[in-house]
C-alpha cells in the first residue's frame, strides 16, 4: 500500500474510495490464532458460539500471521516472550493492528510492580491501537474494543492526504524508538546479567527525552 | 480370516461414524443459535459481578484504605483536609493494573466504592485505561498546599 | 500466416526453449519448472496434431505424475545451485565427445527417413480409434507393457517389506 | 464456444464494428475466458461467503451478520478488497520467480478445468472429446502449484505441508481417475456431454442409481478423492493449522494467499460439478423429461453443501490414516467397481 498512500489531495471521488478500501479493512479483520495466557481463554471465547466475532467479519483466525490482520496480544508478555510477540508483529503484512487485550498486556498487571519477568506494557514493543482494560475483561468487553478499532480504521485516510497530521502522528514513532531503547538497554545488561524494573523505567525515561527533544527539533 | 473381516469392519465402521457425526452436525444446523448479539442487546452482568467500580464521592473520608488494601497499587487519592470538611480532589483506578480482587471494596469504613456492572472501557491511548473517579475541582492556592495525594 | 502455424511457432518455441533453459539452469527446481513449459510445448503440439487424447495423457503422466516425483525428490534438497560445473577436463571431454555422436547419429537418422507428409485430416474423435487399436492390433505391446508395470509395482512393495522385516523375506 | 463464434459476427455487424474474419474466434476465446474467470471469481466469492455463514450456524453461531445488509452479504468482497490491499511479503530466501509463479499454477489448472465444465447443453465453453480425462490431466497443475509454493517459501512448515500435499495428492489421483472408469465403461465416451446425455429420462437413470451400485461405490469414492486432492477437511493436512501453521501458503500474504483461496472454493465447484455430471445426470431432472441449468446448478450446489458439512462434522485425519485410505481401501474398492462394471459391459 505505500505507492499510493498520502500521495493525493484530498477530494470528494477519493473520499468515497478511502471510505470503501477503509470500510473493506474494518469488516475483515482477520485475527491470528495467538495466546499468551489467561486472556487467550476469553478470547477463544469470544469467537465461540455465544459471542461469535465471525459476525463482525473477525472470525477467521489465521495460524499464520502473513494472512492476518490483527493481533490480539491476549495475556502476560514475559521477557522471553517479548522478542517472539515483536517478530510475529514484524512478519504481518501492512496494515496491521494490535489490539492489548488485559490488565497484564497494557501495563504489567498483577506484576507491574515487582514482576522481574513481565514485560512492563505490550506498546513498549509494539504500536497499539485499542487498549482493552479487565482481568481478564470479558468477550464483550473484547468485542466492545473490536468496535473501537473498526472505529478507528473507519477514520484512517489512505489514499488522500489528511488535511492537517492526525493528532497522533509522532506517537508511534516514539512507540517505536522507546522500545528500541529498553532493548537497547535490555541487551546491554543481558551481558552482565538481568535486568531491573527500575533500569527498564529510567531507560523508557530516557529514551522519552531523548524522543521530544528530536520531536521538538522538527 | 479375522484380518478380512476386520478390514471390512474397519471400512464399514469408518463410513458409520462419519454419517452419525453428520447426523449430529445438521441437527446442530437447525438448532436455533446460542449467539447473544452483543453491541445490539446489552448483556445484564451477574449482580455480583466485578466490573469497571463504582465510587461514590459524597460518602467517601479519603481514608486510603482501599489503597492501602489494594494487592497492586493501583488507586491513587488526592484529599483536601480543612476541619471536618473533605474534598476528594482525585480518585485515580489505574486498570493496567487491577485485577478486580475486589480488596477494596472490603475494608471500606464509609462503603463508598463497589464493583460495578461495567465493562466497556476500551480506549485508544495508554492513558486511557487509568479512570479518574473523582469530580474534577479547581483548587484555591492555600487547599493545593494542604493537598494530600497518596498511592498508599 | 494461418492461426495454425502461429500456435506451431509458438509452442516449438516453447518445448525448444524450455529444453535450452532446462540445460542452461543451475538451479535445480528451475529446471523442473522449464521441463514443465517444454512438456507442455509438446502437449500444445499434439493438440495441433488431433491427438487430444496423447495430449492429455502427456500432461497427467509427464506434469502430473514425473516432475512431481522430481519435485519430491528435490524437496529432500535445499535452495540453491547444485551443478558443479566441470569437475574435470577428463569428464568434459567424454561428455562433448558423447553428445557430438548422438547429435551426428539423430541427424543422419532425420536424413534417412523419409517422412509421409499426411495428406487428409483425421477424423475428430480418435481416442475410440486409439483404444480399439490397443486392444485389437497392438494388445501384445500392451499386455506386455502392462505386465512389466505389475513386476516393477510387486517388486517395489517387496524391497519396502525387505527394508521393514531387516532383510528377512 | 463454436456456437458463439458462429453468433458473434452478427453481433459484432449490428454494434457496427468491424472485426477480420480471422480474429473472430480469437475473439470468442476471449470472451468466453473472461466469462469463466468472472464467473469462477465471483462464485468462489459467494461460497466463501456461504461457508463462512453455514459454518456458524453448524455450531450454533451466527456468522457473518454485521458486514453489509442483514446476512453479511458483503463479506466476501470486504474480504477480497482487504486482501488487495494488504502488503505483498516475498520472504528474503524465497526462491522469488517459483514464488510468484506459483498461485498463478494453482488458479491456471482450476481455470483450464473449466473449460470443460458442463453446466448445461449449451452452456458450455467447449465440449471435449476428451472431456473428463482432460479435466483430471490439467487439474495436476495444481498439485504443481501447490508443490512449488511450499518448495519455493524456504519455510519448514510450507516444505513439510508440500511434501504431504505431494503424498496425498498422487495417492488419490489414481482412485479419482479409477472412479470415473465405470461410467465411461458404461457411457461408451470421455465426452462429459455424451456422458451426461446418455442419463436422460429421470431419476432412475442416473448412473448412481444403476444396481448393482458399482457406480454409485465409485461416486462416493470420487468424491472422497476429489475432496482429498481439493485438500479440504478430513483431508486438510497440507495446510493443517494445528502442526504446520498454514501448510503450504505459510509465507503468502495479501493476493497471493487470495489466489490459493479462490482456486480451493473454485475446485470445490469444479468436483461438485464433475461428480454431478458424472454420477447424477448432470443437467437432466428428477423426472423423464426435465432438463436445464437449473438442476445442474441445484446438484452442484447440494454436493458443495455436503463437502462444508463434512468440513465441520470431522477432525483432521492423520498423514498414514489419509495415505491408508487412499491405497489400501479406496484404491482396491475402486478396482473390484472397474472390474464389475466391464464384466457387466462385457455379458
Amino acid at each position: 500500500m505505500g505507492v499510493l498512500e498520502y500521495k493525493f489531495e484530498e477530494n470528494i471521488i477519493l473520499t468515497k474510495v478511502d471510505w470503501l478500501l477503509n470500510w473493506a479493512r474494518k469488516s475483515s479483520l482477520w485475527p491470528m490464532t495467538f495466546g499468551l495466557a489467561c486472556c487467550a481463554i476469553e478470547m477463544m471465547a469470544t469467537g465461540a458460539s455465544r459471542f461469535d466475532l465471525d459476525r463482525f467479519g473477525a472470525g477467521a483466525f489465521r495460524a499464520t500471521p502473513r494472512q492476518s490482520d490483527l493481533m490480539i496480544v491476549a495475556g502476560t508478555v514475559t521477557l522471553k516472550m517479548a522478542p517472539c510477540v515483536r517478530r510475529l508483529y514484524d512478519q504481518m503484512p501492512e496494515p496491521r493492528y494490535v489490539i492489548a487485550m488485559g490488565a497484564c498486556t497494557i501495563g504489567g498487571g498483577p506484576y507491574a510492580l515487582h514482576g522481574y519477568h513481565v514485560l512492563k506494557g505490550v506498546d513498549l514493543i509494539v504500536p497499539v491501537d485499542v487498549y482493552v482494560p479487565g482481568c481478564p475483561p470479558r468477550p464483550e468487553a473484547l468485542i466492545d474494543g473490536l468496535r473501537k478499532l473498526q472505529e478507528k480504521v473507519q477514520k484512517q485516510g489512505l489514499l488522500a492526504r489528511p488535511a492537517k497530521p492526525a493528532a497522533n502522528a509522532g506517537d508511534h514513532v516514539l512507540e517505536y524508538s522507546r522500545m528500541d531503547g529498553v532493548r537497547r538497554k535490555w541487551e546491554e545488561t543481558q551481558k552482565h546479567g538481568g535486568l531491573t524494573p527500575q533500569d527498564e523505567e529510567a531507560a523508557v525515561e530516557e529514551q522519552k527525552k531523548k524522543d521530544k527533544e528530536a520531536v521538538a527539533k522538527v | 480370516m479375522t484380518a478380512v473381516r476386520t478390514y471390512f469392519s474397519d471400512v464399514f465402521m469408518g463410513l458409520w461414524t462419519a454419517l452419525v457425526g453428520m447426523s449430529i452436525t445438521l441437527r446442530y444446523l437447525f438448532s436455533k443459535p446460542v449467539t447473544e448479539m452483543y453491541p445490539d442487546v446489552k448483556p445484564r452482568t451477574p449482580t455480583r459481578y466485578r466490573g469497571i467500580h463504582v465510587f461514590e464521592e459524597e460518602k467517601c473520608i479519603g481514608c486510603y484504605v482501599c489503597a492501602k488494601a489494594c494487592p497492586v497499587d493501583c488507586i491513587e487519592i488526592g484529599v483536601v483536609r480543612k476541619g471536618k470538611e473533605i474534598k476528594i480532589t482525585k480518585f485515580d483506578i489505574d486498570y493496567q493494573k487491577c485485577m478486580f480482587c475486589d480488596l477494596c471494596c472490603e475494608p471500606c469504613p464509609a462503603h463508598c466504592i463497589h464493583m460495578g456492572p461495567e465493562f466497556e472501557k476500551a480506549s485508544f491511548t495508554r492513558k486511557g485505561t487509568i479512570l479518574q473517579f473523582a469530580t474534577p475541582k479547581t483548587l484555591t492556592e492555600e487547599e493545593k498546599k494542604v493537598e494530600k495525594v497518596a498511592r498508599k | 500466416m494461418s492461426a495454425e502455424k502461429v500456435a506451431f511457432f509458438i509452442l516449438s518455441g516453447l518445448t525448444l526453449g524450455g529444453g535450452l533453459a532446462i540445460l542452461f539452469s543451475v538451479r535445480l527446481m528451475r529446471a523442473v519448472v522449464y521441463l514443465l513449459v517444454s512438456l507442455f510445448g509438446v502437449a500444445g503440439l499434439y493438440i495441433l496434431l488431433n491427438a487430444e487424447f496423447l495430449a492429455a495423457l502427456q500432461v497427467l503422466i509427464y506434469i502430473g505424475g514425473i516432475t512431481i516425483l522430481m519435485v519430491f525428490g528435490l524437496m529432500l534438497t535445499g535452495p540453491g545451485q547444485f551443478v558443479n560445473p566441470a569437475e574435470s577436463r577428463l569428464k568434459a571431454v567424454a561428455a562433448g565427445v558423447s553428445s557430438l555422436t548422438t547429435a551426428i547419429v539423430l541427424l543422419l537418422i532425420v536424413k534417412k527417413t523419409k517422412w509421409p507428409a499426411g495428406t487428409q485430416a483425421l477424423a475428430g474423435d480418435t481416442t475410440a480409434e486409439i483404444g480399439r487399436l490397443l486392444l485389437t492390433d497392438h494388445v501384445f505391446a500392451f499386455e506386455i507393457a502392462s505386465v512389466l508395470l505389475l513386476v516393477v509395482l510387486v517388486g517395489v512393495a517387496l524391497f519396502v517389506r525387505l527394508a521393514r522385516d531387516g532383510g528377512k523375506p | 464456444m463454436s456456437e458463439l463464434a458462429a453468433v458473434l459476427p452478427g453481433v459484432l455487424e449490428k454494434a457496427g464494428w468491424s472485426v477480420p474474419g480471422g480474429l473472430v474466434p480469437v475473439l470468442a476465446m476471449f470472451i468466453c475466458a473472461s466469462i469463466v474467470a468472472a464467473a469462477m471469481g465471483l462464485s468462489a466469492a459467494v461460497l466463501v461467503w456461504a461457508e463462512r455463514k453455514l459454518a456458524g450456524h453448524f455450531q450454533c453461531r451466527l456468522g457473518p451478520v454485521y458486514v453489509g445488509g442483514k446476512f453479511g452479504w458483503l463479506q466476501s468482497i470486504a474480504d477480497g478488497i482487504k486482501l488487495l490491499l494488504k502488503e505483498d511479503i516475498i520472504p528474503a530466501d524465497a526462491d522469488r520467480p517459483l514464488f510468484r509463479l506459483a498461485p498463478y499454477l494453482v488458479v491456471l489448472g482450476v481455470f483450464l478445468a473449466f473449460i470443460a465444465f458442463p453446466v448445461s447443453e449449451k452452456l458450455m465453453v467447449a465440449d471435449l472429446n476428451i472431456g473428463i480425462f482432460f479435466i483430471l490431466a490439467v487439474l495436476t497443475l495444481e498439485v504443481f502449484g501447490v508443490i512449488l509454493a511450499g518448495w519455493a517459501s524456504n519455510n519448514k512448515w510450507a516444505l513439510l505441508g508440500a511434501m504431504r500435499a505431494a503424498a496425498q495428492m498422487v495417492s488419490y489421483e489414481i482412485p479419482m481417475g479409477l472412479a470415473i472408469l465405470p461410467v465411461v465403461v458404461e457411457a461408451q465416451s470421455l465426452s462429459l456431454k455424451s456422458i451426461v446425455a446418455a442419463q436422460s429420462g429421470g431419476m432412475l437413470r442416473w448412473y448412481v442409481f444403476q444396481p448393482p451400485f458399482f457406480m454409485g461405490v465409485s461416486f462416493l469414492i470420487f468424491f472422497l478423492a476429489g475432496l482429498a486432492s481439493l485438500k479440504r477437511a478430513p483431508f486438510d493436512l497440507p495446510e493443517a493449522e494445528s502442526e504446520l501453521t498454514a501448510g503450504f501458503h505459510t509465507e503468502y500474504s495479501g493476493m497471493r494467499f487470495s489466489f490459493f483461496f479462490m482456486a480451493e472454493y473454485a475446485g470445490m465447484i469444479l468436483v461438485s460439478g464433475l461428480a454431478a455430471a458424472l454420477y447424477l445426470g448432470g443437467w437432466h431432472g428428477i423426472l423423464p423429461g426435465q432438463s436445464g441449468a437449473m438442476w445442474f446448478l441445484l446438484k452442484t450446489a447440494f454436493l458443495v453443501f455436503v463437502m462444508i458439512w463434512l468440513r465441520w462434522t470431522l477432525p483432521r485425519l492423520r498423514i498414514d490414516q489419509v495415505v491408508y485410505v487412499g491405497w489400501k481401501v479406496l484404491t482396491p474398492f475402486v478396482l473390484a467397481c472397474v472390474l464389475g462394471q466391464a464384466l457387466m459391459a462385457y455379458k
